[in-house]
């Protein structure tokens, strides 16, 4: 059995149009960049895609709005993106927008085969606007469904050849939970080793999460808020 | 009136040893510069990070470590990394201790709007919505009023609700303000601003505390 | 009549290249010892480990790497350790591609008991109800009748139920059968068992398949 | 803030009468040996015990149900022990079974603030009695509930005095969940390290979560079925 991909293209091979997306990160930490460039230039299009954010104007997923490729974004937070906010009002782009906190735990949910459960989050706002709202000792709750996605994509800084990942820093965020969920979940690593180099007891996200994993090249890691001080 | 940083000083006065502390974007993050000191006080921040320190040098920037405001940030000795489910299950769980957050609005039974102003592009409520729903305390920093002078502690809220009954206090740059079953507390007040200062700028309903005091900035 | 080696063995022969696999206690064990050669099959143990490998040697035994069955064992190249919840994570979303369990009772519509006998001390069901809840393929190894040589293979289950319509193949000492909306389906005789022998046996609605072969045990 | 215990029983003292304890292990493997030594010692009784198995006659869990200091377990299996089996059956003990990826899943929905979710498994059975069932995409599946208990007691390989935890091997398997899950959580540790030791990147439990930690001693580290093999 073999997860390899050549590259990124060879990995999002199988992703065509109208499919749902979850793309692992949080702001432009932790996205696969990999994977992105290589849907810019597939030119799938009508994506739905699950993703905490949606990137900048030219880097992340804003290049799959560039190109029109989105159809709808699910996301909590997708602030720093003017072509984004120009299709919103235009109407070209659907936008759900989600806490971010029953965001992860939908993911998560979708990876553990748990249907449906309850979180404070939202209760008596219009983010609970159609669901059920149920009380549990005193304390109200609405109900958050699991995802339905054809592909989750993540990057992750380690990987070997059996799909086994491990994060780095911040840059792990959604990535493990969305690896979980994913129907098949392809994999971009910055350093991609042999089985059993990696420590099994510090591997984040086991091996039979993940369906198609390759080494990826170029990483630009942008940042988005570059802040430092002089000691 | 209480500077950006004085709000923030009076805010780091709530803080107690061993707390873990998640602090929003603005005013909020500004309360990590005034911890008292020999206090233990750890930061949380909900993208996957314990134990946040400061704002790196030049030579030790690393774009894989972000805060929630996507600032480049660094790590203290005894700091963990973990996923987003993971965070927000500290949230959910009542383990973070104090949330000190920005609003646009606050009512004076604890409702707090901070995420959407209709007819104005729609950001998202990133984390605020989790929070508001689960921390057990919640302080808010903001200005006492917006930009058109109008108050922003009020009797209903006029913007799209992020939390009910959440907010137990809100320190603008007037006062310091406890949320209690009769509405807002006036207890304690800036430098020269006045009690009627403050009645004013509520549009609320407002009691003064019987043990009205001023604001220690020094 | 099968060995329990043999039907291990012919069980094997459902594994394909890159399967994660979960093996029950007992015949379900002796699975990971029939792996063809040259077929990469990863086990998956429900307390928390992919990639098992076989027992270890006096020197190596280590008390914290055991099995479900809480046998110690040993990892191979490129196995990962997860806490339970992880587990059946994986077990609920399905992940695991074949899930091989042993049962007091199977009937024709796929239904399974194998955690409770009323009367005798009950034990618990441990994984089993979660395995037979979510398990997308689902094949039982056991005896074709119990000591008192009554069949386990039912139209209704005596015993509580593990699981509902959740069995697609059982393999026995006399044959194998799948589990169709028709209920069991003889597919495979064990070499000197009869289709006579499989009826007497069977309680069962039963039907006999038109491509009815033998078992291979070679 | 000091989360550092001097000694088990130290760990252990606000443990009274009737409480509910959450405690770690698969079997004897990855068990809280030093607490429920100290338990044993300190002659609180009417304990319910949540944890996935009940040890054996003469260590783990058993020794807490020799002493009769357990009115209630809440396990997923109880097989290896016969004065479990005696208890039981003369009406002392009360026992409560439930799937072990409930039991795991119900931990981990305590810790994360998740009042009820939805699983599949028991559905059909004795273990749905009672409980409300419900249909997702064409699947039956039966509610649970998050757990009530007053502490976790946790073992974990090494920690350091803010609480971090690593786990070793299949010693992980219920421990994380739990220490999500206490309302008080107690870890004890085979390696006692200073804050910094320990890869932030390689923590499994994040000293949040952690209230009180000591360093353990004299591990037994029973193995319950010693297999092995000549090579």
């Amino acid at each position: 059995m073999n997860k390899i991909c050549k590259n990124a293209d060879q990995a999002v091979s199988g992703i065509t149009n109208d499919m749902t997306l979850m793309l692992g990160g949080f702001g432009l930490c932790g996205i696969p960049e990999n994977c992105i460039a290589a849907l810019a230039r597939s030119k799938v299009s009508g994506l739905t895609c699950i993703s905490n954010n949606a990137g900048v104007d030219d880097f992340g997923i804003g290049l799959l709005l560039q190109n029109r490729q989105v159809k709808k974004m699910i996301s909590s937070y997708v602030g720093e993106n003017a072509e984004f906010e120009r299709q919103l009002l235009s109407g070209e782009l659907e936008v759900e927008l989600i806490p971010q906190g029953t965001l992860a735990e939908r993911c998560r949910a979708t990876g553990a085969g748990i249907p449906a459960f309850y979180t404070p989050a939202g209760y008596g706002t219009e983010v609970a606007d159609g669901k059920e709202v149920r009380e549990f000792d005193g304390k109200m709750y609405i109900m958050e469904r699991a995802f339905q996605s054809n592909y989750a994509i993540v990057k992750a800084w380690k990987g070997d050849t059996e799909g086994n990942l491990v994060f780095k820093g911040t840059a792990r965020n959604f990535n493990p939970m969305m690896a979980m969920a994913g129907k098949i979940t392809i994999a971009e690593v910055e350093e991609l080793v042999a089985p059993g180099v990696l420590d099994p007891n510090e591997i984040h996200t086991p091996g039979i999460f993940v369906n198609k994993i390759f080494l990826g090249i170029d990483y630009e890691k942008r940042i988005e808020q570059r802040t430092t001080q002089e000691l | 009136m209480l500077t950006k940083e004085q709000i923030a000083k009076r805010i780091a006065q709530e803080l107690q040893d061993g707390y873990y502390v998640n602090l929003g974007i603005g005013i909020p993050t500004l309360v990590a510069n005034y911890v008292p000191a020999g206090m233990s006080v750890t930061l949380q921040s909900e993208n996957g990070l314990l134990g946040m320190g400061p704002f790196p040098t030049e030579q030790t920037i690393d774009a894989d470590l972000i805060n929630a405001g996507k600032q480049t940030v660094t790590t203290l000795p005894g700091s963990s990394f973990f996923d987003s489910a993971t965070s927000f299950a500290m949230i959910r769980s009542g383990r973070v201790d104090l949330t000190v957050l920005g609003a646009m609005e606050v009512n004076d039974k604890g409702d707090i709007a901070n995420w959407k102003i209709p007819g104005k592009m729609v950001k998202g409520m990133g984390g605020a919505m989790d929070l508001v729903a689960s921390a057990q305390n919640i302080i808010v920093a903001m200005q006492h009023t917006n930009r058109a002078g109008q108050s922003k502690l009020l009797s209903e809220l006029s913007l799209p609700v992020t939390g009910l009954g959440c907010v137990k206090k809100v320190v603008t740059n007037l006062c310091v303000m406890n949320i209690t079953p009769q509405g807002f507390e006036l207890v304690e007040l800036a430098q020269g601003v006045s009690v009627q200062d403050v009645k004013d700028a509520t549009q609320g309903r407002l009691r003064v505390s019987d043990n009205l005091t001023e604001i220690a900035t020094s």
